[in-house]
């Protein structure tokens, strides 16, 4: 169905409107939602469809803000709070660590925090240490909160509408470079289940496990790898709490070994804790890769080294599979194609 | 019309569960730590009994008042301190989470000033939902240094949500003064910045404290707010722990005396025929009798309760 | 006294440096976001010149002005934003993390509201030290919806530092108006009830501004402190870009109008001589355009900068 | 030495005393560091002995204190914030990671901010979800902060006098429970380096890696093993950021098996890194001990069952020796002791 094709971030305003029509307790807030820029797209006009309460801006106070939408969920509504950045969700930790996360618990089953909480990767066009962060790593360590981090269009619908039926705080990873890919999208109502990976390409020689944006790195270093005679098989984890480790495990008992590909640090992160569940499990030959472990630097040709990229994740894997290096000549980087400025 | 008799039995009974806690507490049977109330007690009273039973509160570690104000269950709370299964929050959370969602005490954080917010943010779906339901959130002079604070209220102001502020000011924040973390003694001028009416009031009077919270919630209902009272009050006893604590050095004990003058247990069991005080005393005792008993017999909850409630 | 001819140079300067900026952004030599403050230079021309150089100033991600009028140096601030390695930051930082040391010019933070306490914390060491610098921080309207500021303002009132809160309200933050996200437009009688000298100043005035803060610095030295100045401004761009706005639906170019009227680039360019003007602009013109050859011709940083400045 | 044996507690006040006398810009501030009760007794009466600007209160500020010490230690001083509990840290993580992580790299080099950030993980008593939580795992994750987790009351005063001399920002874990711990502190002043892990106990059998207060558990673990005839070898990281991941490594590479156990959870915790950093250099049977992956309950029973202690440490090492279960009877647990109410 070619008239299905859309971006993610189409997808992501199509789920909203939906689940907004179905419940009326779902809202949006945040900074910025509510104005032509609209949260890049995914909640044009939500206030004029459904009225001025279930659109809002903010202040800029995302302590509090989180805080009310804590207790706006405490009273039964379903709040989706938006930040044009995953970085801003530092000022609102305490109440995602010290509350979302705990509420039900120390509550003893009383209270429930249903929010959802929508961040987005800023990286492109320089935006340096403090715009471009992924910072799932910090959220995965806390026992409590639900993450999803889809790459595709169809799972940015499936995972935002599960969030929001969900009774448990689910954070939200996008990307803005992942809002500009195509895909199909179905036009019902369907969620994405936590806790299950999903295999973007089969292969057998080296599963890449590769989160958000690198989920399309990783494909197309697939690319690269097929030419050079190396099958791999590309598993976005989708949920990275809970994790698919049995997904992932099984995928990697069949390779026979691991490159970990994520969109954020590797220290404490995603990367480390899915190498050590696969490895408890199962131990092979392994690899991660991430962010380098410096802040990001906003000139390009450092910026470049900072990530990984098509080309490193084939020359990793490469090394992993055949135990010596190889060089891949990779296409020209698409970053300003897939988010161009200013902001 | 403010009901002595019922406002006596409130206060009555606070001060003996706590004075009762505090007495236990040396058994090492509470392995938590408790913040106790004494002193404080008429302002949740005056509150809670402004408040119907579906109007909502949100307060803090400190909230023993505040929970049995609001109708929580007593047995449910002593449970609760003794880590029991039977406890508001099945023992998993002590004396500082307090919660007793059926009788609208929607919890307590042992985090200085995080539910401020959550007041605010219940508030609204009130507002949202035209229910005429009231929320409230008790906290300290101390909570009102915390940024949440400050964006509550800014946010509270600008959506017009009913909730009220109860700023509980004993002067201290553990074991330093007002004015020694801010410049002047001033919050309810800072709150009425916001657009919000504000006023301070004696704490100690209970039907004082009734009255304006009375006002305040009626005004609610009608779709107007938020309001903002600070109360002013004293605590009797040590920060943290079931002691006084004029030795410490760090408060004198003529701080406390105006306070002890004013104490409303005393004062309003005084306006009672003695018979009445007697009968709503003797119920009261037995019924904290009983509540310590249930405390004492029931369970810790099963290991398998250490998995539950993380996720629904 | 206010030296005009000084304070046109200044604003020429930097109006024509972003006016380049804007021009030049197109050609995407400048990979990375810009807020300029063209109409907004008023304000940090008229702080920073009551200011001396050892003074210190922090500001935000819409800093250029801000850098520029404390006497950073425009080559390797072109250069940073061009992504080079003789820029100010090394390239590493870009538009929005503006720095220069020697200058005074302490850093730009791009979350809002970050750097309020850091102007707090250097100033207190200049208490202590008794240097007797003054430290000034700008900061947005937005900004002042944040916690960060209360607990700053707060604590800088409770200690007293010698800090100038310098509120730039352009009345948006992005397409936000003030009354969009705040009850009253009364940051300054906020700010007030911490005990803080507050006034609210037309921005667009340098050599008001001027005066202003230079009494606030002379009463700072002496060791009071903090001041609290809301400089009312307008952004006459898009909040980050090189374009106008007016079209995109938030604002209308009627609220520009007032403003360009105000211009004092144009109002204190006309109160000089006509060619002593014509000479200062010649002057910066040239200043302009070596610099940004020195931007274009500067190299970028080598590989080996992605792993220093990390740790010591 | 005998008159040289003291408490952590002692010794984080001894190194604090010599470092002020030595250094005129090092100053105390903190939540309740003037008071009687003196952040543990570690801060008792400087403000006497140094002036009140050298040892002072705040308000419950968290955020603008950690950016008010960011200030100040950019303005040259030396300032050292003290949290009563780790869990406060939520409160001032966008200073700490946007700003204190960050400064000097996206100021290209113009900008230190030398910080030091004590906090204490408040285990015991009761606390609960939200007064006990040990959150290392988190600023791990971040480059450009620096951590320490001493166990010994030497490395207490050593680390501390190393934090304040370093020109990066460096938080410092302690634990009330290890507080109480005695050992020898020599008079003078010492630093102990980062990156460097302490063998607190060698053995061939097994490498126990065990973080703050479980490395005193793990001592007591080793003493059950060797009743059983295992021989552990006990690693103290003592600096989580940098980690002697080949310290470490050399460690497993003697013993050939490694357990990790962590004051924190293991997800995306330090334990997960630890292990990756392991396996990925030296492959082995390993696994990994923290918190049960829940909030913190408050209740006894339920707590004894969150942490680790030295019977499930010493049964989770035997099964990793022997490849089969045995059971271990444990000593009375020494919580109370260590520290009791009733904060
Ligand atoms: C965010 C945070 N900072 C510090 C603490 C430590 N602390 C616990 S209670 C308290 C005092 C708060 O004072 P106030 O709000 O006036 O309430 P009171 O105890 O007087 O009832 C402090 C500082 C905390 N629990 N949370
Ligand atoms: C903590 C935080 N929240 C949100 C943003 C997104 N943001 C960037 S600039 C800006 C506007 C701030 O407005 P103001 O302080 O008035 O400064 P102005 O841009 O008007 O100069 C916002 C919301 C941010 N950078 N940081
Ligand atoms: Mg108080
Ligand atoms: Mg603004």
């Amino acid at each position: 169905m070619s008239d299905r094709v859309m971006t993610a971030a189409q997808a992501m305003y199509e789920g909203v409107v939906q689940e907004m029509e179905r419940d009326d307790t779902v809202f949006c807030f945040g900074i910025g939602v509510d104005d032509f820029k609209a949260f890049y797209g995914t909640t044009k006009d939500l206030h004029k469809k459904f009225g001025p309460d279930r659109n809002f801006d903010t202040p800029l106070s995302e302590d509090a803000m989180t805080g009310f939408a804590i207790g706006a969920a405490m009273a039964g509504y379903k709040p989706i709070h938006c930040h044009i950045r995953m970085d801003f969700l530092l000022l609102g930790m305490n109440q995602l660590v010290n509350i979302a996360a705990k509420a039900r618990y120390m509550y003893g089953g009383q209270v429930s925090v249903p929010i959802v909480v929508r961040s987005v990767i800023g990286r492109s066009w320089g935006q340096g240490a403090q715009h471009s962060q992924g910072l799932h790593g910090l959220f995965m360590h806390i026992p409590g909160l639900k993450i999803f981090a889809p790459s595709t269009p169809y799972d940015h619908k499936g995972c935002l509408i599960a969030a929001i039926r969900d009774p448990d705080p689910t954070i939200i990873v996008e990307h803005r470079m992942v809002h500009q890919q195509r895909g199909h999208v179905p036009e019902e109502l369907y969620t994405v289940p936590f806790g299950r990976s999903r295999v973007l390409q089969q292969g057998k020689d080296i599963t890449i496990v590769a989160i958000s944006y690198m989920a399309i790195e990783a494909m197309r270093a697939a690319a690269l790898l097929e030419e050079a005679g190396v099958s791999a098989e590309v598993v976005d984890p989708v949920s990275l709490a809970p994790l698919d480790v049995d997904g992932i495990t099984a995928s990697v008992e069949k390779t026979g070994r691991l490159l970990v590909v994520d969109t954020d640090w590797t220290i404490c992160g995603a990367a480390a804790e899915i190498a050590a569940a696969v490895m408890e499990r199962h131990p092979v030959p392994f690899k991660r890769m991430g962010y380098a472990p410096v802040p990001c630097p906003t000139t390009k040709n450092l910026e470049n080294l900072y990530y990984p990229n098509p080309k490193t994740i084939a020359e990793t894997a490469y090394q992993l599979v055949h135990g010596k290096p190889r060089t891949f000549t990779a296409p020209e980087a698409t970053e300003i194609i897939e988010f161009k400025g200013p902001f | 019309m403010p009901d002595l008799a019922r406002f006596f039995r409130q206060l009555y009974l606070i001060r003996r569960v706590e004075e009762d806690v505090a007495r236990i507490y040396p058994t090492d049977k509470i392995k938590s730590p408790v913040h106790l109330s004494i002193g404080q007690e008429a302002v949740s009273v005056g509150v809670c009994e402004a408040l119907r039973p579906d109007d909502v509160v949100f307060g803090t570690y400190r909230s023993h008042a505040t929970y049995l104000a609001k109708g929580g269950n007593l047995k449910k709370m002593l449970a609760e301190l003794y880590g029991k299964y039977t406890g508001c929050a099945k023992g998993k959370g002590g004396s500082m989470h307090l919660v007793d969602a059926a009788a609208g005490m929607m919890g307590a954080s042992a985090v200085v000033g995080t539910t401020i917010p959550h007041a605010v943010g219940y508030a609204w779906v009130q507002k949202v939902k035209k229910s005429g339901r009231v929320v409230v959130n008790f906290f300290g002079d101390g909570a009102s240094d915390e940024g949440s604070w400050h964006e509550s209220l800014n946010f509270a102001a600008l959506k017009k949500v009913p909730v009220i502020f109860i700023c509980e000011n004993n002067g201290y924040s553990i074991h330093s003064r007002q004015l020694e973390r801010q410049p002047h003694a001033n919050l309810t001028e800072r709150a009425a910045q916001y657009g919000i009416p504000a006023e301070r009031i004696d704490g100690s009077d209970t039907t004082l404290v009734y009255d304006k919270v009375k006002k305040a919630v009626d005004k609610l209902r009608g779709g107007e707010g938020p309001i903002y009272i600070e109360c002013l009050t004293y605590r009797w006893r040590e920060h943290v722990g079931p002691n006084e604590d004029y030795g410490a050095g760090y408060r004198d004990r003529k701080e406390l005396e105006p306070w002890l003058e004013k104490d409303d247990v005393r004062r309003l069991g005084a306006k009672l025929p003695e018979a009445e005080r007697k009968r709503i005393e003797a119920e009261v005792e037995t019924e904290i009798k009983e509540a310590f008993e249930f405390a004492e017999k029931s369970p810790f909850p099963p290991d398998s309760e250490l998995w539950t409630d993380v996720y629904a």
